[in-house]
């Protein structure tokens, strides 16, 4: 037992070098483990393919409240749900609770409208794609990033009566009050009723909560994508029916890609993410059995 | 005094609380009150970033009292300031300035976002008047201005287009948002990773019954959550009698949707009866410590 | 004196000493009467390399906390935070209150026996 | 292409700043962090404070000629907004210790109208849709497994309730045994949230490690 009582003194930068290499070696050395979508995963997926829920064309909005510290986590999903979103032909509409979450819907647009473009005609063969999507989609027409907003409920709040009115301006600064997106047939106010599905990529406060806040005034179907941290918090919405489906984590981002048949960041992280929590798992169960030994070591002393 | 210092701040609190809890159940029927429920929080929205203003300007006073204290450290004070400084100056230029705009000149070189989103590409104006969609045409060019051989003319809006000051002042800017905001901050809480194990090694001792508990839920969330689970789950299964039920995924899901959302759940209505309470405490003026002590 | 020097005890708020540790001990009795000390213990030993910012965004975002918390104790946790020995003494302190409760319950149990 | 190269070596080399900390706090990660918050700070000003909310919400507004484009730009000015604009301004009288009375008016203005709002948005959407799920069925005819979950539910819902209102008095036999039972499903909780949070810093480390290896080093693709 005394092994252990000295694995405890080891200095603990041996415990960050250990952490460190379960996640570099499997990143050096990719090996594929079996990705199986939870129900969460699986219906939000359900709900996007859904052609009665959201016909082609549907707006969606799509908020972007992270900053870079939880980039890693959030924006394989997002980039994974805009893929779906293109190939649907619905059109989304990305904002932002968070100060910098205009940047990071800024990069998810980029990639995902970069993948869709480039494996338009290998998906349109293999008849992947809605009848109505086109081989090139344009900001402003197809897709549009409004930027960052202050006042989170307030804010959502506002945008239930109307869009134009906190967003005269994209992130660009172009006018948004000329953008096809916006026109509505009937030449009303683009406002939070015309949005087929809000779905919030949170990271912590200021997400997917405030647009829960205010679902008795837009009353709009809601799905998340949160930070692993925040998964035990938003499975109470799920479960009390205020959101209809949800990505957790990175592994939430895998199970995304594994259903929309296009492997990415997500399940890349698959394999070192299994292994350095079965490390973390370990370290938890030497110290505990460092501490039977130092007891028993005190109560023989003591006997 | 006392009345413009003490009284007015409360009935001021009152009155526009009492506003927006009344606007609520009005529905139609009161439309001027209505209006108010969506006029009033578009100004505090203003107000807000009032308020972050004075946040970043308080921050700036901690650290240049540092520096001219000479405290121990205070280069790094100093840092902080470089970094305020540059970021704010290259931030306030590179906006957009819709009164400096001035209409591009035809056959000048301007500069425009590469996809990458960080470097910049130069182009040539062709014809500077818009389209019906307020764009223009442009060629694109190489570094000393000649047409680039493979490449065809393109409609863009003239916003996206930079002189060339304009074009370094936005690298500078991408540089330091890019290479050091995002980078510094996701690498800080990434560290979390390694002291999350060392805490894991140290702190987290089973010495009772609710840590144990702790211990368990967390071993399950861990494994459920990836691969690995379903693989321990299948070596499970060869346990006799309740092996086929130990399907580590389903019990994680079980976890979540029951004894940990019911936990989840009662913190929510804790959480939120409290704050209704400190809200109708702060809108009848018995909670005041918002509005400082001295009267 | 150095420019670059690493500060060594930097408190630089308006508390004493020892207003902060009587604060560290009102806190760490808060916790260990709601029987929260094992994860309030592994919360914070994982905040302590970003405790520096928590300690800036309770500075920036000061204008609009005061507006929910009290004002005080709002500084004396910014003070808290400022400095990673503090941190540390937090959690040796909930430890020291668990430690000594142990023992009592110990003593109780071999009292009651003779 | 060269402001990429740049981004990616200054980002590479901060990265490895901060990880100078794992070995000790250190002149390198100090500046890392120190500089970040600079960054940050100007940043927020700038870009975020001013160009992206005070610009086109405030500014655009009152003097569309000036600070609007396209369409916005002929709109009518809305002079209302002046007075948002100046109870912002009244807060930077909290820099004054004479007159810092005087934000006390935006204060309290702020105060009214978010908790206005927050009376009837928290008891509608969070209040009532929580205790509604915690109120079900408990016993679920011929599905035993369902019935003790919901049991579970209901029980864990309660005794956590009691644990928050009667947690530091828990006198008695009645309130003491069930605030137990509601410690323990908190920390079931607490380790649920454990095991998550442990997930969501692995995957941090992964995309840092992903830049490292393959953004800079091109070690991977």
């Amino acid at each position: 037992m005394n092994i252990f009582i000295k694995l405890k003194n080891l200095d603990r930068r041996w415990v960050f070098l250990f952490v460190a290499l379960s996640v570099i070696i499997p990143l050096l050395f990719p090996f594929a483990l079996p990705v199986v979508p939870t129900k969460a995963v699986a219906n939000l997926h359900k709900f996007i393919e859904n052609a009665e829920a959201l016909p082609e064309g549907t707006r969606c909005f799509l908020s972007f409240d992270f900053d870079p510290a939880s980039e890693p986590e959030l924006k394989p999903s997002a980039v994974a749900i805009l893929v779906h979103m293109f190939r649907r032909n619905l059109k989304p509409i990305c904002g932002a609770n968070w100060p910098v979450g205009g940047e990071m819907a800024e990069v998810a647009l980029v990639e995902a409208a970069n993948a869709y473009m480039s494996t338009y005609e290998d998906m349109k063969a293999q008849g992947k794609l809605a009848p109505g999507c086109k081989p090139i989609i344009e900001r402003g027409v197809d897709y549009v990033n409004l930027g960052y907003k202050t006042g989170a409920i307030i804010h959502v709040k506002a945008l239930c009566n109307d869009f134009m009115y906190p967003y005269p301006q994209d992130r660009d600064g172009n006018s948004t009050a000329e953008m096809a997106i916006f026109r509505n047939p009937d030449g009303r106010r683009f406002a939070m009723s015309d949005v087929g599905l809000i779905i919030s990529f949170t990271a912590g406060t200021g997400g997917i909560e405030t647009f829960i806040s205010m679902a008795g005034e837009h009353k709009r179907p809601m799905a998340a994508g949160c930070t692993s941290v925040n998964i035990p918090r938003f499975t109470t919405y799920l479960q009390s029916g205020q959101l209809i489906g949800m990505t957790g984590g990175l592994p939430g981002a895998a199970e995304y890609e594994t259903l929309i048949e296009r492997p990415g960041k997500g399940c890349a992280g698959m394999t070192p993410q299994s292994i350095a929590h079965l490390v973390i798992m370990l370290f938890i169960i030497f110290g505990n059995l460092a501490y039977i030994a130092e007891q028993r070591n005190e109560a023989k002393k003591k006997g | 005094m006392i009345f413009l210092k003490r009284t007015l701040p409360l009935i001021i609190t009152f009155i526009t609380g009492m506003i927006m809890i009344v606007a609520f159940f009005s529905g139609e029927g009161l439309p001027s009150i209505k209006s108010l429920e969506s006029t009033l929080p578009k100004w505090i929205q203003i107000i807000m970033t009032f308020t972050m203003v004075l946040g970043a300007f308080s921050l700036l006073r901690i650290n240049l009292q540092k520096i001219s204290r000479k405290a121990d450290g205070w280069g790094y004070s100093l840092v902080l300031i470089i970094g305020f400084l540059s970021m704010a100056f290259l931030g306030f230029i590179t906006g957009s300035w819709p009164m400096f705009d001035k209409p591009l000149t035809n056959g000048e070189i301007y500069y425009v976002l590469c996809e990458d989103n960080v470097s910049a590409r130069p182009i040539r104006v062709i014809d500077n008047l818009k389209d019906k969609e307020g764009k223009i045409k442009v060629e694109y060019v190489d570094d000393k201005g000649e047409k680039l051989a493979d490449t065809e003319s393109a409609m863009i809006p003239p916003d996206t287009a930079r002189t060339r000051n304009m074009s370094y002042a936005n690298s500078m800017q991408q540089i330091l948002f890019v290479g050091v905001f995002k980078n510094a901050q996701s690498t800080m809480f990434s560290l979390l990773a390694f002291f999350v194990a060392s805490a894991s090694f140290r702190a987290f001792r089973i010495k009772s019954k609710e840590a144990g508990l702790l211990m368990g839920s967390a071993f399950i969330v861990m494994l459920g959550n990836v691969s690995i689970g379903s693989l321990v789950s299948q070596i499970l299964a060869y346990i006799p009698v309740i092996g086929p039920y130990l399907n580590i995924a389903d019990i994680k899901e079980w976890i979540m949707t029951y004894p940990s959302s019911a936990a989840q759940s009662a913190i929510l209505i804790g959480a939120m009866l409290g704050y209704i309470s400190a809200s109708m405490k702060i809108i009848f003026g018995v909670e005041r410590s918002h509005l400082g002590g001295e009267g | 004196m150095g420019m670059w020097t690493i500060p060594k005890n930097e408190n630089t708020s308006k508390f004493s000493d020892a207003e902060l540790d009587e604060f560290i001990s009102k806190v760490s009795a808060a916790v260990k009467a709601r029987h929260m000390s094992v994860p309030v213990i592994m919360a914070l030993e994982m905040a302590k390399p970003v405790s520096f910012l928590g300690y800036t965004s309770l500075v920036v975002f000061a204008p609009i906390l005061e507006l929910i918390f009290d004002p005080v104790k709002m500084e004396k946790l910014q003070a808290i935070f400022s400095d990673r020995n503090r941190i540390e003494m937090l959690i040796k302190s909930i430890e020291n209150l668990e430690i000594s409760e142990k023992e009592k319950t110990k003593e109780g149990e071999s009292s009651e026996q003779n | 292409m060269t402001t990429l190269l740049i981004t990616t070596w200054v980002g590479a080399l901060i990265t490895l700043c901060c990880f100078t900390f794992l070995i000790k706090d250190n002149p390198f990660y100090r500046f890392a962090e120190h500089l970040f918050v600079g960054v940050s700070a100007g940043y927020y000003l700038s870009t975020i404070s001013f160009h992206q909310v005070l610009k086109p919400n405030l500014l655009a507004k009152i003097w569309p000629t000036y600070f609007a484009s396209g369409t916005a730009a002929e709109a009518t000015p809305e002079y209302i907004l002046i007075i948002p604009g100046l109870l912002g301004l009244l807060m930077l009288f909290r820099f004054s210790s004479n007159l810092s009375w005087v934000s006390r008016f935006t204060v309290a203005f702020v105060m009214g109208v978010s908790t206005g709002i927050a009376v009837v948005t928290s008891a509608e959407q969070y209040l009532i849709p929580q205790v509604k799920k915690a109120i079900v069925p408990l016993i679920v005819s011929g599905d035993y497994f369902g019935s003790f979950s919901n049991l579970v539910l209901v029980v864990g819902t309660v005794s956590c309730l009691f644990y928050f209102f009667f947690s530091t008095e828990h006198r008695g036999p009645v309130f003491g045994n069930v605030a137990k039972v509601g410690i323990w499903y908190l920390m079931i909780s607490f380790g649920a949230a454990f095991g998550a949070t442990v997930m969501g810093r692995i995957s941090l480390l992964i995309g840092r490690f992903n830049f490292l290896l393959s953004d800079w080093l091109h070690l991977i693709k």
